[in-house]
């Protein structure tokens, strides 16, 4: 069930500005997605597709809270993830599209999106293995005293794979700086994940196996998420470990691609889209504040966004043949056989 | 007869055996309530109920574990890892477990198991969920590693599966789901360990599994209209136990051989049979051996890209004919 | 450090017959893995040897409460476990020899010693592997309706491996007739489990992650270990599922081979072995009104025994080089090559 | 030049590239205080400190895990898997994660890492402590493969690998730990993908890794002074990058190739030059092409049984003699 939404009043600690941002941010994330799920039922977008709409408020909080160094390690339900970095809008689309001038050229897909130029260091299909690479990213900032955080956003029914186990461990006996992001959105593909895990709330109630403290946030609510992730982030910078935080959301829409998410009773759904957080968001800057031009402007501004990263993304070319054996290896090509002697 | 998708023979097979034996149970992630993520296994949890047909966590050392803890008590489980690329998280559980066991027991434990999945590429999923990987299995002693090409296989070998007494790895080909095709009606079981001449011909050998035998085949029809070219077409069905009477049979028959393979280059199955053919066949061979394989690299996603890197029957019409030519 | 002894008075509740029964196994396993070290540096036991002395307790305290056809699983350091169960010695140290009527023909060696015959289903040689397998038994047992029981051990290095977490978790759920006992003997290799582990208590500290209640038990004092494997096997026979305990032993030898356990430091080894399981339960047992005759004799016969084991397996004869590639397949051969048309 | 067991190398090489380059780290279990379960990596703390050489949990999706994120942000790993066995534990990040991460993004992420493994068999630790698993590693594209039959590759071979841009595997053999060796003073570094004709011969090819290579030169001089067969002995030294040049040279001279493999037959590294040969090679090659291999077989523990598993010298000697023989 959906927890009690915090009152607008203590968000006096966060400054106009960067509520706006988050909610400029979500609201890229919400009009990305929705045209991409369109896209996809144009056949467009190809394969597959995993669409964060209703969870924008845990990507755009956080990333308000991040360094421009730290590092963003995600799911194949990345793209709200990769947005709120500040990664285009056009070179993501083209990467669903299979576009030469994709993010990845064509060759990750909707799955793999990641830009390193904005620290955002991967979206992983195997549910867990991110992990434990976040941790060694973690480590590395740690090892190279940059001060880098790195935030490690996974699903609910990623709490039950081993991987999780072993990077939360190991996480904590390193003090390394990492920030693991549950975001519970009460259902692994098409199971609840209450029907699979031993215990209510899958991420906090396990806290304590690493010596955590359990950490429950609305996340649907943008300024709980920033002001867990401020703090989070603050404690791994100066030295004090990882955390675990539970953000509780819903996904709007099904797993993937056509899924029409039918396995999820309609009362649950309505309970959970009436705590959308955009809307809902939008609201609370108003009475905050915000006025309707400002609003106004964030909300065009994202609408056309959207449309010329789409219009950009359609006019790319399919990928050449040529680039098929490129990039396996660090020389950029793909010969697992050495050069000839005679060249 | 009654023609069924790829699909629906999968559910097919497993419900044939679950209702001849009790001991016969299914677990895997969505596959209970949901059918399945490809709705490979709908109906079965309405059919036989919870304590046979189980959801599981998403938990792949677990579920292949629990397999290998269930079979050597007693029962037949199968277990579902949805994209076969998922192997590589529970791979101990399956190379060094499951496949040593009764070797290392000498014979005290007995592991009657399916490891069911989903495999291969061409749907654009990418990398990390379009794997072929019957390869991996294939090279691990104490598995046997099964791929059909055709739903009446899928149910006929998925019954010999369900019924070997040892453990099976269980290939299914995600781009052959929505294929359809005749099912013999009653009960089928069809051996493993028996390839299949699918096409027979005379100037040539075209060894191929699961997707890749449509793909042959057609490549052979057209051999056969466009450039004269009679070539014969072996559907492996099995890698191990693997077949060799038939291919050296056949390369016997042709001199010459070709293999195509979904998997990356190095080490792949087609490997295996150019070396037992260049040392036991090798007096009836008239020319190189060729493989036909997706590049050594991963997966890419787009489309274009895909189709470019998984064998097509154009590339194998072309290579054959180049072959052919440059021989004569 | 070390948990204090409990009081003798308790054990009332047990009947002197089980507890003398219990102390046949301690000395059982004792004498006979200490004469397999001594083996292993005349080079007869080869490869290698991960013994349980000072653990016995643990496995003999089980093994009472154990009934006949309740599964057994155990580690590479799992002789003790598989001699508990009933399993002969001679098969076990022609095994550790490589001999033909070794218990596993000489396939398995020292860390796979099994006897299906006496439920004892396997000694695992990755860490953390056996558990969901014995959680897969359990499940076996749970829909065959059998009554039968998993009980499966394991170290304290074991309760950070990505198995142990998926298999505690999936047994949770499905209320699996599994009884998981961390054999704490407070080192994995040659690293101390402190080291490496986010809590203090390794197996205690992550229960409550899968809705199970920490448990903590002398692992030295047979009485305790009795008391908890009898309520814990209890509850999983009656349906209510798993139960995680954590015993604290010591091993008073290195990890493995000739491995003399230096990095152990020396006040800890002397505590420990002045709670050496063996004479102290024999001493309690002698309060407790054994005669010295029936201690006597309970050492005496196991001393013969272990005698007449090793006597038998040096006698015994080399493997065949016939069996090497026997038992790959259930045909009890080895063939990849499906039959020829032919024959 | 200083003689070193291949056992003292492997600590010589990953320190003189530790003292030359301050991203190089090193993880892995009981690999600092202890210097490791096979002593290779002892003196590495007291030097570098534990900033640099880390014990870790028993928990190897991690410690690879770890490796690949540091390594994807500046830093050059070394994670020790104790055993090579235990890369089926964490298979899933090295050969989903680790391996397609390059490709998958185009080239954005590189991952300059190496993954140390005790590798192989002959000690009677039995099936799940005894593996080759070197071709599993070539199986994976995107992976780079190196071990080593000498100290002086080993030194030589780790510092490239250390150096090199992509992730390598590298297999230390447990039977050749004891052997010692010269290692040329002062920096050594030898590059990957170069194979060394380590014996000359005009009559076969015997073409063999690690382990293999002391056996296959020792039957090699066996052939020489009691069968008057003149065998040429290829290390491979690198699986990937493959000299393959080299391997066909040879074989054009002797038209005559044999294998020499640790692993279990199916899918092992030697199928894959056999399949290169007989298509690139086909019209030099005199007779059958013959794989020495271990059974395709889990490895037993007892010492007869083992020593009859994994080829000797006796066994080369007898296959390349009876083959020659009957060409005779
Ligand atoms: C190891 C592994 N097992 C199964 C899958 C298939 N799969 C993809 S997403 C998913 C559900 C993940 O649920 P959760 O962690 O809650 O993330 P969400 O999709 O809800 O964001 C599953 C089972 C996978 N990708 N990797
Ligand atoms: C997956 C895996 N990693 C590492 C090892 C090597 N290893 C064997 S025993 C051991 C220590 C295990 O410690 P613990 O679980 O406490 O058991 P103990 O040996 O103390 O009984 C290790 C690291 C292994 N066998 N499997
Ligand atoms: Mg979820
Ligand atoms: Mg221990």
């Amino acid at each position: 069930m959906a927890p009690t939404r915090s009152a607008p009043a203590r968000a006096v600690d966060i400054d106009l500005e960067v509520r706006l941002g988050i909610y400029r941010t979500m609201v890229e994330c919400r009009l990305f997605e929705q045209r991409a799920q369109e896209l996809f039922f144009e056949g467009l977008v190809r394969g597959t597709t995993h669409l964060g709409v209703g969870q924008e408020a845990v990507a755009a909080g956080f990333a308000a809270a991040m360094r421009d160094d730290d590092y963003t390690f995600a799911t194949y339900r990345g793209h709200n993830h990769a947005l709120a970095r500040g990664t285009p809008m056009g070179p993501i689309y083209a990467e669903l599209f299979g576009r030469a001038s994709g993010l990845l050229g064509g060759k990750g897909g909707s799955m793999h999106i990641t830009s390193v130029e904005h620290h955002m260091m991967g979206s992983y299909a195997i549910v867990g293995a991110h992990l434990p690479i976040a941790l060694g990213a973690a480590w590395s900032a740690q090892y190279r005293k940059s001060g880098q955080v790195a935030v490690c956003f996974f699903g609910d029914g990623t709490t039950n794979i081993g991987a999780f186990h072993e990077a939360l461990n190991m996480a904590a006996v390193w003090k390394a700086p990492v920030v693991f992001v549950c975001e519970n959105n009460q259902y692994m593909e098409y199971t609840p994940i209450g029907a699979v895990t031993a215990v209510p709330r899958p991420a906090a109630d396990r806290a304590a196996a690493y010596g955590l403290d359990p950490i429950v946030v609305d996340g649907n609510d943008p300024d709980e998420v920033f002001r867990i992730a401020r703090s989070t982030i603050t404690r791994a910078r100066d030295g004090e470990g990882p955390s675990l935080i539970e953000a509780l959301t819903y996904r709007h829409g099904g797993h993937s691609r056509a899924d029409a998410g039918t396995y999820r009773p309609d009362d649950e759904v309505k309970a959970w889209l009436a705590r959308d957080p955009v809307p809902g968001y939008r609201g609370r800057l108003a009475e905050a504040g915000a006025t309707d031009d400002d609003l106004e402007a964030i909300d065009q501004a994202a609408q056309n966004a959207v449309k010329a990263a789409e219009d950009w993304a359609r006019a790319a070319p399919e990928p050449d043949r040529a680039v098929l054996e490129t990039q396996v290896w660090a020389d950029g090509g793909s010969s697992w056989r050495s050069p000839r002697a005679d060249g | 007869m009654a023609e069924l998708t790829y699909r629906a023979a999968v559910a097919t097979g497993i419900a044939q055996e679950m209702e001849r034996d009790e001991t016969v149970v299914f677990l895997g992630e969505d596959v209970a309530a949901a059918g399945g993520v490809f709705k490979t296994t709908e109906g079965l949890l309405a059919r036989f109920g919870p304590d046979r047909v189980r959801d599981t966590p998403i938990s792949e050392q677990a579920i292949v574990g629990a397999a290998m803890g269930a079979a050597m008590t007693g029962l037949r489980p199968i277990a579902e890892l949805m994209f076969s690329d998922f192997f590589a998280v529970a791979w101990d559980m399956v190379a060094n477990q499951i496949a040593k066991t009764r070797y290392m027991t000498d014979g005290q434990v007995t592991l009657p198991l399916v490891l069911r999945t989903a495999n291969g590429g061409g749907l654009r999923f990418g990398a990390q969920h379009s794997q072929s990987v019957e390869s991996w299995a294939m090279a691990i002693p104490g598995l046997k590693v099964v791929a059909p090409s055709n739903p009446a296989d899928v149910v006929g070998l998925m019954a010999a599966a369900i019924r070997d007494p040892d453990p099976v790895v269980f290939c299914e080909s995600k781009a052959l789901f929505a294929v359809k095709g005749e099912v013999p009606d009653g009960e089928h079981v069809e051996p493993l360990g028996k390839a299949s001449v699918v096409r027979a011909g005379t100037d040539c050998t075209i060894v191929a599994l699961a997707a890749m035998v449509p793909r042959s085949v057609e490549a052979a029809e057209r051999l056969a209209t466009d450039h004269g070219i009679s070539a014969e077409v072996v559907d492996l069905r099995t890698l191990v136990p693997l077949d060799v009477a038939t291919i050296l049979g056949s390369v016997a028959k042709t001199s010459r051989l070709f293999t195509v393979e979904e998997n990356p280059r190095l080490c792949g199955w087609g490997a295996e049979i150019a070396s037992i053919v260049v040392d036991e066949g090798f007096w009836s061979l008239d020319a190189p051996i060729a493989r036909i394989t997706t590049p050594h690299i991963p997966l890419p996603a787009a489309a274009v890209l895909e189709d470019a890197a998984i064998p097509t029957a154009d590339r194998i019409v072309a290579t054959v004919r180049d072959r052919l030519e440059a021989a004569r």
